[in-house]
């Protein structure tokens, strides 16, 4: 690496904390972003070094999305702020069927938070941006006095390109269509509570964490008649399934029984009184289809490693109420209803 | 998951349905109260109520100690955090329990209260050991099951001369009550033909004090488990003692209720705590020797003496029947405001926050049973 | 508010009265100071972090059976 | 408006304030997206509730640009941080000659936060996004723990197009080009800082807060050579020039006795010991074109309601070193460095 | 800006500039120390020395009250708010200047002392009075001129009775340094023949104090200004002295300076504070009789006794010219360090901390008419 | 450090001894605790937050006269 003249002296990349001259757009922010962010992320129109990307998008219609990410702690098993902020809005981009192309990653410091950190965590984000074949084009940095933030805050923007003849929204279920979800539900949320140190438990869960635009892919190849794609993230399957209810004018009847739960999730879940139907994912994804594919979708589902374990979970009805119900693994039935409050504060 | 997954069968389920219908008669009704909140919980989650049927009816209790703890406990809870600058620490269930003027703790938290929700009473000695400057107080609120909890805290904070641990005391005696509603049965009250019994309360105080029950009231008494297969045994052992002519204590929840209880965890309530002269329960006034509170030689330990508010008395919400459906007078779908503009989200009564209160639980998993299931009359 | 559950105990910490218990994978540290002799292998019942009671295996065991068994009575002429 | 059955009690937008249950993904979420964001942003992509934007951009290359705003104060003499997160990121955008199109909203909120200031910084935003004929297609919202944000941060990120033919970046710089700059420098900085109790003292200047791209349409249609715009913010016009010098390989003469100041601005900055070349402006331009040009492009920016003060205030100069060189208004010569420090702590 | 434009005028300064050329005499040289920072940053921001001939030279002097702090003051002030857990106030000027171990008092507040940036001692005192639970500190530092204004804050919380407000004194005196550095004149020191004295410091003391400078050392002095005009004028002023043999204290700065200075400020310093026998100066050593510390009557007030601290005795860097710079031995340009790896973003001593530093004045704006400008070493 | 800057009183408060001073339309509260008599019209130098002393306008307009004399000594025989 060739030593920039601008910058005698290098950043303190093990010792270091970030101060607010880091964010004030002088030469340590400068520095900050030629030595800590540039040296992780590389693409060529970041380097340029203007306030903006420049590019030719391959032709058809675009997608865009942002999400915000805010978890606490910052690392935890499977995972970390800043490999969560590439999935959080590929996956976004990806739930409309397309391909993501571009990332702009804006970043939100606390004062005296420590470089090693951060460096740690744009070093992640940028494995997880070119694993999932996004490139970051464009960045903002800025730093907050101590007390006014919570260490870093990290707001994506994606943007992708989606296949002629694919419309996928969340106004298309129709009755007698088949619910899907990708695989087991709940990881997230339970994996990153495990770290909450006044909650005392532990177990061997890790984040469901990951970019699932490949799996679509191969889904849309399969059924490119596929009506809804949603990732189950904040307020977890159940709130995700009302949204697309209430979305589509509908209601939907799901069996307990046949969404995957892992025992330490569902475990996890009895020790603290949640519901997981109501715990954030990071990795799955919900599928409505027409009724007569819904099987050539499940095997190929199945047949991606990030799919190995769907689940066909329920069916579209008619419900002017718009109620998702579930007959119970007891045998009963039941509403499964929106998120009442917070479940668990802070996870995505 | 042991001792859970067993009495969540659904084959078992099926079979013990077909018995209650075979066994119930059909020239009668079989009205049975099922005391605890933890039971409404899983009549509702598992749907067991439509296992059941018509004539055998489950009528909700006041057995959940968010639901019956008055409004002006958490005006005073907020004015202590506020007023004395103190962390306010408490279980999850109380932050949005509604106050006076829409006020929660969650919402005084908000505006910068230090109000933290703790797991255990463990943490609330964490929080006050890690800051020996500020003043740490307990809310606590619980049943029997609860209590000896707090008396592990209060004696821990008293061992090790933590000055700035105090409790906020609100827990509260489940016999007491049972009388109360019992005794208010006839013309204007509810006909009860049987009950079942709060089995984590057993857990500690044993079945012996519920004989009171069938002796004084000559109303059964079976003392059921948590899941929905315990709920389901126990309408059937209702059942056959109404059936057989019978009327005594039993115990289904054998595997962790005994006669005595746990005689370890009722000596440090006896040495922490003393029964209140009366308290005001939610929905059934003032009930004599029905509430706890500091024993006289840990009374430096009461938030109450140590931290002096005066809360405004309060009226409870016009229109909120929760009194009525507390003592099983009325269920959640004879309020007006049921749905609108009461819901988990806003809940103008307390049995619409806890997620055992009889309102939530039917809201959240049975209203679409309901003719106008969605029952917003705003559209 | 009273809700407890079942959890087996994996380690004593005697020192600190305190135990290490496991549901499915899942560990957490308790208090044992409610409770008597609690055992390695003793499942016990847990409330807001504490142990409220053992649970006894037989009891659970015969209770179960005793629903088979009511249940039985009803469905043998019952076919499903 | 028709009730939304979902959320019979409305929200108060009166006294309420934030919880963190507004932000968890569940009811309240969706009814503080229903009732105060869609009150003010009703763009139909962003109504039809899905978690990204589906759109056809027109033909020919795009730009994209983030930034995170975290003013404080939240209100200020002369905009927001609503109008301002909508001018932040337009600007960047149109720094590239291009039109925006589209802008997507990531918003950090602060449990206990007046839902009333936020409905006003909502339909601040809504406003400026209308009057720039941006639409804001798609966003998100997170609600973190009070103590742990400071009320309101806003991620905005843009997408805008470019015309043909045009080239517009910060390494086209070249010797002896003209540099222009598009008005008065330092308003928004001074107004941001009038407004820290602190300090204490007051003026009369409102922040420069605007949208340039009409500004940059008409400069590039009258100079379509343009070689550099850049929106001098952070770090100021000092720290904007040093950058493009950077960029470009090339040293900068600037004249001090060129350079738009108003004389409330120099008086302050006397006052706090500040240079007014080092505070941050949000409606200003710098722009590099080549010498023959330059005259005609400084007529087509007085041409335009925000250009009317603008002036050439220097040549770009051969200098292996790049440095920034300034005849001072006094006839001495000195360097205009980058920005040391922070001057001016958390002003956009 | 009436009073500060008129002082900056193009066209005077090239009048002065040609009147400075054509009488300074060509066969000698003028080493015209301004001992003021102030100075030193006109003299740079506005190019004055470009316009001078090339035998007029300026020589930086020590006044700059960052520059000549010593670091374990510094690291005093950390661990004060860092042990004591106080809340530090101070001026902007201290927030970067290096501690021991690349501390700052800006990294400690990143770390999470509460240290705040102030602009005058009443906003230390407001800060007093919202938290009176909290003891604050300001941390006091400046010549003369600075002074009056902590004596006033000092006098405030006295008669408010603010119980949580104390200074931790840094004030120097400017006549001690002054005597110093020419008493060292010589072989070894710098020669001088004028001196552009400080005019700020004067407005409070007045220009009598300098009189002992022409009358023990020989050298003429002139109050100068800080505009750039001031500057100029004053050095031609002390030419004219020099050209026709003159050696005495004249006042250029008469609009605002006169012999006798701020007679009530005078006062209420002597009031509040008393003479050090001792003070630390970076670069010159100790200095009797150099500093200020609380009068016997405010000794309650310090916060070197309220709040004891033991910071380790410093070493300054090694390789860093600063002392030598702030006797005017040496020049920036002369410490192998300047530019790298020393520069404002990362100072290795206080001349290039303060913009008034004579290494950051010459850094930020003079840089550019060096050979190798950009200094840097690293390519 | 010692930055200090002339500004104009434009109004006068006497019970808390302060004033506010004008700077081409910026204004500010400071201190009048170190001076006497100062009054509205008057020209203050202002350091942190406080009035250090007055300034003469006639010594000031002196100063400047005395520049524009000494420059236009050296001037004379200058024709730029
Ligand atoms: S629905 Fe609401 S208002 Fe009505 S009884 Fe239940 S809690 Fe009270
Ligand atoms: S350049 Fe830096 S190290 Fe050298 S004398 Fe100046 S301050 Fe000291
Ligand atoms: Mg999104
Ligand atoms: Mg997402
Ligand atoms: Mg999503
Ligand atoms: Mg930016
Ligand atoms: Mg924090
Ligand atoms: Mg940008
Ligand atoms: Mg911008
Ligand atoms: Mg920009
Ligand atoms: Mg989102
Ligand atoms: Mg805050």
């Amino acid at each position: 690496m060739i030593a920039d003249r601008r910058f005698p002296v290098r950043l303190d990349l093990e010792r270091g904390t970030l101060e607010l001259s880091h964010g004030s757009g002088g030469r340590a922010m400068a520095q900050l972003i030629s030595e800590l962010f540039q040296r992780h992320l590389d693409d060529e129109l970041l380097l340029q070094g203007n306030d903006q990307a420049l590019f030719q998008p391959p032709p058809g219609r675009l997608v865009m999305s942002t999400d915000g990410h805010v978890i606490s702690p910052l690392f935890f098993p499977g995972g970390d702020i800043g490999s969560l902020a590439v999935h959080g809005t590929v996956n976004d981009v990806a739930m409309a069927g397309a391909r993501p192309l571009y990332l702009a990653v804006g970043f939100i410091l606390e004062e005296g938070f420590p470089l090693a950190d951060l460096a740690r965590i744009v070093e992640s984000l940028a494995r997880a941006a070119k694993a999932a074949g996004v490139a970051v084009v464009t960045g903002d940095t800025k730093v907050v006095e101590r007390g006014k933030g919570d260490g870093v805050f990290i707001t994506t923007t994606g943007i992708g390109v989606v296949p002629d003849g694919i419309t996928i929204s969340g106004d298309q279920a129709r009755p007698n269509d088949r619910i899907l979800v990708s695989g087991w539900i709940g990881d997230h949320g339970v994996a990153i509570l495990s770290q909450r140190e006044n909650l005392g438990f532990e177990t061997q869960i890790q984040s469901d964490s990951a970019a699932l635009h490949t799996l679509v892919a191969s889904m849309i190849a399969t059924v490119p008649d596929l009506h809804c794609l949603r990732d189950p993230t904040r307020g977890g399957l159940a709130t995700t399934l009302n949204e697309l209810a209430h979305q589509s004018g509908v209601g939907m009847q799901i069996r307990e029984t046949d969404i995957p739960i892992r025992s330490e999730v569902a475990a996890a879940c009895e020790l603290l009184g949640l519901d997981p139907l109501y715990v954030a994912n990071e990795g799955k994804l919900v599928a409505i289809c027409p009724p007569e594919q819904a099987t050539r979708l499940l095997a190929a589902m199945r047949a991606h490693p990030l799919g190995v374990d769907a689940s066909i979970i329920g069916e579209v009805v008619e419900d002017p109420q718009h109620f998702v119900q579930m007959e119970t693994g007891f045998g009963g039935s039941r509403i499964l209803d929106w998120l009442v409050g917070e479940q668990l504060p802070r996870i995505c | 998951m042991k001792f859970i997954d067993e009495f969540r069968d659904q084959t078992l389920a099926r079979r013990l349905a077909e018995a209650i219908a075979a066994e119930a008669r059909p020239e009668r009704d079989y009205r049975l109260m099922e005391f605890c909140g933890g039971h409404t919980h899983a009549i509702y989650r598992y749907g067991v109520q439509h296992l059941m049927p018509p004539n055998v009816r489950f009528i909700h209790g006041p057995g959940c100690p968010v639901c019956v703890l008055p409004m002006s406990r958490i005006d005073q809870a907020i004015l202590l955090a506020t007023q004395h600058q103190v962390t306010l620490c408490t279980y999850g269930d109380l932050m949005r329990v509604p106050a006076s003027g829409r006020q929660t703790l969650l919402k005084a938290k908000a505006r910068g209260a230090d109000i933290r929700m703790i797991y255990s009473t463990q943490d609330a000695l964490r929080i006050a050991r890690a800051a020996p400057e500020r003043q740490v107080v307990f809310f606590a609120i619980g049943f029997e099951t609860t209590t000896p909890p707090t008396a592990v805290a209060i004696l821990t904070a008293r061992r090790e001369g933590l000055k700035n641990v105090s409790v906020f005391c609100n827990h509260v005696l489940t016999p007491p009550a049972l009388a109360t509603i019992l005794a208010t049965a006839g013309p204007d009250g509810v006909r009860l033909d049987g009950i079942l019994g709060p089995s984590h309360v057993s857990t500690l105080i044993g079945s012996r004090p519920y004989n009171v029950v069938p002796e004084r009231f000559g109303i059964p008494v079976v003392i059921a488990g948590f899941e929905p297969l315990d709920v389901m045994q126990s309408t059937l052992m209702l059942i056959r003692q109404l059936n057989s002519g019978r009327c005594e204590v039993e115990n289904q929840y054998r595997r962790a209720v005994t006669e005595d209880g746990n005689r370890k965890a009722q000596a440090l309530m006896a040495e922490v705590f003393k029964v209140r002269a009366d308290f005001e329960w939610r929905g059934l006034g003032v009930l004599p020797e029905s509430a706890l509170t500091l024993a006289d030689a840990y009374a430096d330990l009461d938030a109450e003496l140590r931290f002096p508010v005066e809360a405004a008395p309060t009226k409870e919400i016009r229109g909120c029947d929760c009194p009525s459906i507390l003592r099983g007078v009325k269920t959640p779908t004879d309020c007006k405001l049921f749905g609108n503009p009461c819901t988990p989200e806003n809940p103008m009564g307390s049995c619409m926050v806890s997620s055992e209160g009889a309102c939530a639980a039917y809201w959240s998993y049975g209203r679409f049973r309901e003719p106008n299931a969605s029952l917003s009359r705003t559209a | 508010m009273c809700l407890a559950i079942p959890a087996r105990i994996t380690a004593v910490h005697s020192t600190s009265d305190t135990a290490t218990v496991a549901l499915d994978g899942v560990s957490k540290e308790i208090s044992l100071a409610l409770v008597e002799d609690a055992k390695v292998g003793d499942y016990v019942l847990v409330h807001v972090g504490y142990a409220l009671n053992t649970i006894s295996e037989e009891e659970a065991a015969r209770t179960l059976a005793m629903i088979a068994e009511m249940g039985a009575l009803a469905s043998t002429d019952d076919t499903p």
